[in-house]
């Protein structure tokens, strides 16, 4: 084990102070920023659906069975294993 | 002559250099290449966020590896070596993680998002973990033998964003010293998000509130999938341009995926050029598991304001949740999915399903949780872009 | 103290660069980002060439983001942003058109050319739009607002060359700040030639002639394919070894390709590579599109002689087509497959055959026009080595 | 709008001179070039035609079927779409 | 005016440069051109190791275009050339093969080795050849015309290390001058392995010896192919640190691998990154076919001398493995299995297979000479770590 | 041909003597290394036995069918040929 020199009191009082102030600063702006884009998107749907108005849905996000995050597209493997059942299935 | 030769060749053995015969080397390389096997089993043997902590854990055996000087010039010749040039190349220039974010951005599904955008919220609330942290690390500074400055104070705190890239990025712009262990806490975090999170969940929350059940996504059109991520990047550009290099990456991949013609370059993001640069980004950040930087109570402090700020996180999403019940009965929100905005996707969002299928199995939560989830990934860079712009100025 | 941070913070959002207080930004970022979103509207919802528009629109609005210093250094830490570094990696040093020259090269069947070499001669033929778009700039020039020197008119030329890479090659060795407009120009101006062709193609037919039929080409072997590139490559190195960067890595990636025997190469040529390098050469263009060199008439000017370029090259095609018909009327040439000698590969093709289907839908052109299509490459590239031998000469 | 500096006449005149030159030079050197070129395919083809004769021809260019350059190969999904009609068909 | 623009294009031909009329062109560089061409034919037709050759003789023939300036830097422009450029990023630096090692070890299966493991003493053995050669070189150099100093005497032997990445990484840090003809001729002898081994394998065994049947391998766990990387790379930390960036960067690739949980990663680093990187090294080594360091008595030198190596290295490796027959006659073993210690993965071994097949069709000896032969790359490996220890501190 | 200048006898000499070395102690040490390695894999074998006793083998490597190195993954025409030739013998 190292053990670190030490900073000055006052350095330490006086960089907590800016943390307190980096604190308010950053919650204040991550508050402001994401509250501003709920509106925005919401803004941007409206715009969406007056510029292009949909009969049938694009994509229902909601199924359960669609529930993972698209992270890796099907692989070869599971691919073919799908062909393999799906013909096992139709040999019944 | 063959005498010493041999001789030569003796004090060339990693042995002599473990010993502490050589400048620059010691028992201290020894102990980390022990922290690397353990970083390995955590990675094989636990599943711990394996594509990181596998290539972590690699770079950093790699690097104590007395006389090696892979991860730093060579003396004798003056050659750097392959891992301190993947570093230089994409760690101290920001490009790899800038690179990685294009990757997720190509990953992410905004759609559950779009379709509840205020869980934008959720995944602002999330983010108060950061600054507690930060603030914690400055106050961990007043104990002997632990010593932050307000770089990697910041640096710190950003583990709370629960997002690896963003934690890299910001670390090799203020602290780079302590990449190390930075990113070693941020996935190891991570991949502990379904043991850190469910008690702090079930503590904050009451039974009625987790059976709350949640309205059914409305459907996403294409044209908004579009639009919102160019939608991010100019409120980022307009408001906070210190974010954009991390938002705009990731809207970048976000709408080469969304955009539908230009599948070719949005699938190599995701794939050929994602897993080329977590190998390079794997191993340089493992080469910063330096004896001289690691073995000293600065690391457990990390660890433990690490944990501080996953669980403060976790909590005050889940709290704003319920504020949220609050200021809009009309239209409730289950607080189990207020955690998922730490982001660590698509972890956390599991974890709100299954501890909301704990009370009632009929509960799917999963979707829902994902628009906090990724809100929190743009709150984290957003959260990023605060530190890089003001911490600098407040050290000048 | 919490106010000068606050004031800080605001001083440092875009909105204050874009009101042209921070030095170095101004209005003209705004609107250079707005060009930015036009090119993704052509690219995502017109289709024009998304792979580089895409990339090439969302490099303008990261570039132009005020104090994001994504495509420049920042003056407070002295770090170069991450599409500087794409830039100076691979434009400045002229690597990535290069490797995309290997990726087409890959891609690229010179069959039809192998089985009727003289349109070869329609790919010559169509290269002088390039030098007469260079000949306008030097003349444009003399219109007050309007300043091209010979570097600035020899890269608006190769727009006529209709070749992307190739266009961002020799900007980038001659003209670097003039890469936004002219690449911009180079890939619209591709997309566009369904709409510039056919009217100067029927313009300069008569109805019969736009009925010839050809007679079927040959079969071609493996061994001419093969010895193809290798006959391209040997002429070059004899005779204009300045257009040999460019013809021999087009030959390279078509050797790798047709040999056979190194297919893994040539499948990463042709994916992974050349979509990681699209991307990062997407993104390095566009960081091209500042307002102080896109803001001026020149751009207009560029626009203008872009355009000159490409009809003046679909013109002179065609016309050489029927002076081979008159020269050699035992073997019959449709003048319509003259216009696909610009390149422009595979689209002025298409146009070739769709403008002969009007006449007689049973003509299929489409196989005879790839001969000149893939000759046009090969014209603009020597074109552009005549450029890159004698322009720094004369301005010596 | 930047309204750009303008040259010295001369200089704007000199460089049209020059320009001219580039013109003639790069016109004939791309038909020298490219003329040659067709020579040179043609002995090639005549060449490979001696060293190996061949009966079978190796690849037909000139059928309309397969007029699209092979820019991308067929995906995964193309193959199990394709595997899938197979099947299909063969229960008929 | 126009005569001297004529006249300065036609001094820029290939034709001028090979008349010798340039300063630093000359007819070697034709002469280079043509090896340039043999390579391509050895590689295409006659199928000798084709992803290394084709871009090896390719890379040759365009650095030796006079006044291409493509892998050198253009004395006119200041600009390097694109395979300068590429040389200098991964040659020079030694990141190239080492890459090409990573995925060599994602692509290796050890298991045979760890169901044996005394047959890591036949790939001792075989690294004899690199000795004896490098022996040779210096013994050569008592010849008028011919002349190795000690660098250029490693860097020859190490052609009888049988394996591309090594002797390019070896060679690349003591004698890059030499790299192209020792490049090409351990690509070239790797080839023709199954020309050159056979008839000594043949000559140091008896007919009873070639019927050797042996043992069944045992299974191997997952867990020992887990282990054995780890195992190797502490060893060679212990005891070698000069090997481990080549050992390590081996056994990084096989860890991500058989840990099972980073496919993603180990199918780039086969795929993917390994094609980019072959490209690239492969160019790269072409360019250091000049005609200066090519057309001597030294190639001719380092060709003799390679297949030295490979004979040596057979003969000791059979040779070992008649010894241990001697010494533990209960475990027979068969020498034909012990030419495969030379590595050449998997030619050598298939080899075995096949010259014991002539003498028993039921003897199926190929995962037993898999074995020796992956122990051959280890071998060669840690030779390289003793030449790259040693001589430099022997030159000082 | 070019003609390279000699060395001086002396130094000939000098780094035969050092190549001389450098064979011993190559050779002396890739044999200490590897019968070292000999060792420590037949270890680690019996630790990895000890810690995780296996019943079923894991993966059978003697087998002639399974003797070629992994080079290459199956490709997506591999597993289409695959799935079509199994579906062609379930036809029969
Ligand atoms: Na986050
Ligand atoms: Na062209
Ligand atoms: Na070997």
């Amino acid at each position: 084990m190292v053990f670190l020199a030490q900073l000055p009191k006052e350095q330490l009082i006086a960089q907590l102070e800016n943390g307190v102030i980096l604190m308010v600063l950053g919650i204040a702006t991550v508050f402001v920023f994401l509250t501003l884009l709920v509106f925005l998107t919401k803004g941007m749907s409206a715009f969406a659906k007056k510029i292009a108005p949909q009969k049938k849905p694009a994509a229902v996000v909601s199924s359960p069975a669609a529930a993972t995050l698209s992270v890796s597209p099907a692989s070869d493997a599971d691919i073919a294993a799908a062909i393999v059942a799906a013909f096992a299935k139709s040999k019944e | 002559m063959i005498g010493s030769a041999f001789n030569q060749l003796w004090q060339s053995t990693g042995l002599f250099g473990f010993m502490g015969m050589v400048e620059g080397f010691g028992i201290g390389n020894l102990v980390m290449i022990i922290v690397g096997f353990i970083l390995l089993y955590l990675a094989i043997a636990k599943g711990f966020e394996p594509l990181l902590l596998v290539t972590i854990g690699f770079g950093c055996i790699l690097s104590n590896v007395p006389m090696g000087y892979i991860a730093s010039i060579d003396p004798n010749s003056g050659n750097p070596g392959f891992i301190k040039m993947l570093f230089d190349m994409g760690i101290d220039t920001g490009l790899f993680p800038i690179l990685i974010f294009m990757g997720v951005g190509a990953m992410t599904d905004f759609g559950p998002l779009i379709a509840n955008p205020k869980t934008l919220l959720l995944g602002a609330a999330a983010q108060v973990g950061i600054f507690i942290a930060l603030l914690g690390a400055l106050a961990l500074s007043f104990i002997p033998g632990i010593s932050f400055d307000l770089y990697a104070a910041a640096s710190i705190g950003i583990i709370g964003g629960a997002d690896g890239p963003t934690a890299i990025y910001v670390t090799g712009r203020l602290a780079p010293n302590l990449l190390g262990p930075i990113a070693v806490a941020a996935y190891s975090y991570m991949a502990l998000v379904p043991i850190i999170q469910p008690p702090i969940m079930r503590a904050l929350t009451t039974k009625e509130e987790r059976l709350i059940k949640m309205q059914q996504l409305r459907p996403v059109s294409k044209l908004e999938k579009i639009l919102f991520p160019l939608t991010v990047l100019t409120a980022c550009a307009i408001l906070l341009p210190s974010a954009t290099p991390l938002v705009g990456s990731l809207m970048f991949g976000n709408l080469v995926k969304e955009c539908g013609v230009a599948n070719r370059l949005s699938d190599t993001m995701q794939n050929a050029l994602m897993n080329i640069v977590t190998i390079f980004l794997g191993l340089s950040v493992g080469s910063k598991m330096e004896a001289s930087h690691f073995l000293n109570l600065n690391t457990l402090g990390i660890l433990l304001l690490g944990m501080v700020a996953f669980a403060f996180g976790t909590g005050t999403g889940v709290l704003m949740a319920k504020l949220m019940n609050k200021l809009d009965p009309k239209h409730p929100v289950n607080p189990l999915i207020g955690s998922a905005g730490v982001s660590a996707v698509p972890m956390a969002a599991r974890v709100s399903s299954k501890v909301g299928q704990e009370s009632d199995p009929q509960n799917f939560l999963l979707m829902h949780a994902m628009g906090p989830n990724v809100a929190g990934v743009i709150g984290s860079a957003v959260a990023a872009g605060v530190l890089l712009a003001v911490v600098p100025f407040m050290m000048a």
